[in-house]
């Protein structure tokens, strides 16, 4: 069940499933793992937090197999360039590796993309060897702004994170598509299953979601969906769907009919 | 000899990082640690000592979207 | 990759695929049976057509193992319900069963179903002990007939047959899911991946399609992203999205924030 | 503001104005009163009740201009032929008027039309020498079937009664309007001024509505607003939009641009 | 047919139209003029462009009356914070006004804003005292910023300019409405008169448009449209429309209908 | 006698249609009256006399959409 | 004699359905046939005989949707 | 003497900016003039000379969206 040699490659490095999930909000550990076998997805996104000191040493890293996950480690909480370079800079140091996923925030609210700031702190970062991977608005100027600066890819938001609104503005993601030669990873709001195939029927080589699926009723049974959908999304993409028409084809044959 | 952990004062012994981690029950491997707003490669946890007031920030990775 | 016990019922009968497809406008029988493979479906639809006497003899169940696929006769090139009525008698009789998928058109141009035929043929059909799939508006009043009069199920078009536009009006397929409590089928419509996923995050019990399949450009990928679709929105719904919101939700804690 | 010889006509008769509204849900007669006026309607529906013994005998007769607006007598709360044909029997001997809003109702929740019944009674009324304009599904079938009959306009549903959602399927209005001649008025489910211009731009004739006014939280400024947007969207209609387009036009001029 | 003391402010000046158009792409003066006095615009936007010496010195203002409109001198064309610079302290010198709209435009293809470029320009041309009514995005973040610097009003883009597709994303829009609180007027993308229906019942202050009037079959009527529907869709919002809801509510009395 | 107006059984003297409209303070320019599920014409209701046990409808115009 | 198949006028034998079907190399059991508007059960394939002027439909399956 | 003028080589006399417009038959009411890459007031116009390679920019207004 997949396209022999259709893989998603970025920055050189190649993957299978064009799924990539977020670890917050799951109820306990071994829900999230379970979760991420059921998603299928290799690349997976972490947050970088002191140590509580006064907690039990329980890491993350304990629980997930680094062979079979790539991390990217992200800057969520960051509204500043100068924090988000911070947060990425130890997150190396943590992780010993150079992918980052750079978000630098505008406000509470939204949790929308302050892109002035994100095009300062990926303008170091790129310069500093960092494979970034920013999260952005539909935005194709900004998109092509950070392919120019050398993001590794370009990952708009669908909708509001954690909103569930699904792709709020096709068209946008359509222009960044004709625009940009990185790849395109869809960020931030997928609801549900359909939301993630239309994504990927769109054009886009991936798709990045954690509220959709950690927030879900049946998480594990929503990870496995979203896989589903997103390989869907994908053979339907290559498969080029048939036309839209306001009017009917009929698909059983006229001749032959009984008189 | 006081210094400044994520925030919080701690009395210490002069010591170098990788005690300190020790002390604390950190597996320096999963870490990552700022001195002072410099970020400190593992290679020198073990020739770097604290010092008085010194501010510490120990992060690792946690859940995350 | 499946839930085990969810099983779609009809008459009695248990199908663990919710997809059935038709037989209809493939290049040729090899890219067909290759089709209905990946699509895994169980359910296929035939049309019931004059034997042609001047041209070779090969039947199409020489290519079908009825082991392995329930066919359901259909009544398309039908106008009213006389018509529809005599092909369904011969279907059975060709067939040996009684499950037929029953259209009466009203018009060649939009192959809309003439709803008032129809349900005069239901009416007659059910009496004659068929098990009556109709194909029907997305109108509720004419589902809640249908399922009255007996019908085993019941198919609202998601838009006209081979238009490929998807689900025109998800509010009408909502209101059938909660008026009737027979199996609800989306008919007809479905363009792409996302579309038939759509049909099942929305609760629908089954999709049916043809030319979405055969005629995209590789039919054969298309039925499996079919395939891949129609179980994502099925898991989807079953796990329970998370609710639409206009405001974001952070994914990653504030707790343990750099200062 | 108006386009010289655009008239509304019906059974022969000529109408400035292409928005029809209900007298339904009106705290007072005052306020209904003055909503009529601010919607410069010409058409209203009126429902056909038994009268109170038992309250005072004020009617509704007694707040409209006769010469002003034209009665619309509606077979609301009818759900069968035999009901509704009784009812415009009645409306026809208490105002002295052949026309009639046909509604036969196939459930109290959806208030969709019983189309198979909403035929049965066309056919009759139509016969008996009445104005019918019936209101139906968007389904283009059911329409020309009306038209055949000898209905003097269609009047198939935006959405529910009172749901303010809208055009719900834009698709089988702009069907409708390629399959019959005489009028379509789009009568149900308009919630605010744009769904009305919607209506029109689609180039429909007309547009009924009640709730949509008398619920509104101002219904005299919901009312004004609802005339602005039909004429809005008449003219549009007339003078030919901007084709669709995903990528931009300047609208200044490139030349003499400085260096 | 307006609400009294309902007027648009901008930087402390009133206006009784919130419908602001362009004078771009007329086939001539004569026509541009006749758009002008059917759409009741009060600011009509302007390109300033080198004379052209060698062909007859005609002026746009010998044609437009000053005491009528409200001039808005553009910056399209200019792709930089300097150029945008450049032509509204021309725009000043040679309109005597303080008002600009400013554009810094990201790519020819879609004439999307760049959004860093604009912010740059817009903290330049504010401190000289400009009126700065800024062409954007629907990036929530980018208008807060805007206001943060002074600019007397934001104008997001619904759609490309020219395209008519109308508001891609109302979502982002109505996040605007809650974030800043100068006036937001949707520029950009308005193809028929729902679509200004639509941006003014979201709770916008106002539309601008060009290419939805010039470009239309019939431009003077489609202004009047505009005109109409505009004043629709503030009306609409004001008077409070009803809630929408999936099922129906009769709009008929149930008491008194006969046995 | 008795008579059954809009459901109700009502107590009244053998009168014709006219007349029982004007009773009630009802303008029979503004109603339909049915007897016994037959439609009268206006232009009767002078010359028809009501019986006992008749079931008589009248409606009228109401709000309605 | 003279029969009419599927709407064409064929010459043929005097014989039963069976017959007639094996002569027009056609799978008894994949087929429905209609014989006078009247539809024909297998079981009775052997023992109909065709008449001068009958009209046959012999219907299969082909494909649709 | 020659100036530069929107971009065009030009052969003029020597002279200050009201009259250069009156030569070219435009009213200075209506444009913005830029010399040099600074923009001049029409305060200044009377008062300011021409001189040899003078690069002038005269724009005015045009329709524009």
């Amino acid at each position: 069940m997949s396209i022999p040699g259709d893989k998603l490659v970025i920055a050189g490095r190649e993957f299978s499933s064009r799924l990539m999930v977020g670890t917050g909000k799951y109820a306990n550990n071994e829900e999230m793992i379970k979760a991420l076998e059921a998603s299928g997805a290799e690349i997976i996104t972490v947050a970088v937090r002191r140590v509580n000191l006064d907690r039990n040493r329980e890491s993350l890293l304990d629980f997930i197999d680094l062979k079979k996950y790539t991390l990217l480690p992200n800057t969520a909480g960051c509204y500043t360039a100068d924090d988000a370079i911070r947060t990425c800079r130890l997150a190396r140091e943590a992780g010993m590796s150079d992918f980052v996923k750079l978000e630098v925030l505008g406000d509470e609210k939204t949790l929308f993309p302050d892109n002035e700031e994100l095009l300062k702190a990926a303008r170091i970062l790129v310069k500093e060897g960092f494979t970034v991977l920013p999260y952005t608005s539909d935005d194709p100027i900004v998109c092509k702004k950070l392919e120019d600066i050398g993001c590794a890819a370009v990952m708009p938001l669908g909708a509001p994170i954690g909103s569930g609104l699904g792709i709020r503005n096709p068209y946008n993601i359509r222009i960044i598509l004709d625009t940009v030669k990185v790849p395109v990873i869809v960020d931030a709001g997928v609801g549900t299953a359909s939301d993630a195939a239309i994504a990927m029927e769109l054009g886009c080589h991936g798709v990045l979601m954690n509220t959709g699926i950690a927030g879900a009723r049946n998480p594990v049974a929503m990870a496995e969906a979203m896989n589903l959908a997103v390989r869907a999304g994908r053979l339907a993409y290559l498969a080029g769907r048939i036309p839209k028409k306001l009017y009917a084809t009929a698909s059983s044959p006229i001749e032959g009919l009984l008189e | 000899m006081q210094v400044i952990i994520n925030g919080e004062f701690r009395e210490i012994d002069p010591q170098n990082i990788n005690n300190l981690l020790e002390d604390l029950d950190i597996d320096p491997r999963k870490v990552a640690v700022e001195l002072n707003s410099e970020i400190l490669p593992k290679a020198v946890f073990e020739t770097t000592f604290l010092g008085e007031r010194d501010r510490l920030e120990i992060v690792h990775f946690v859940g995350g979207g």
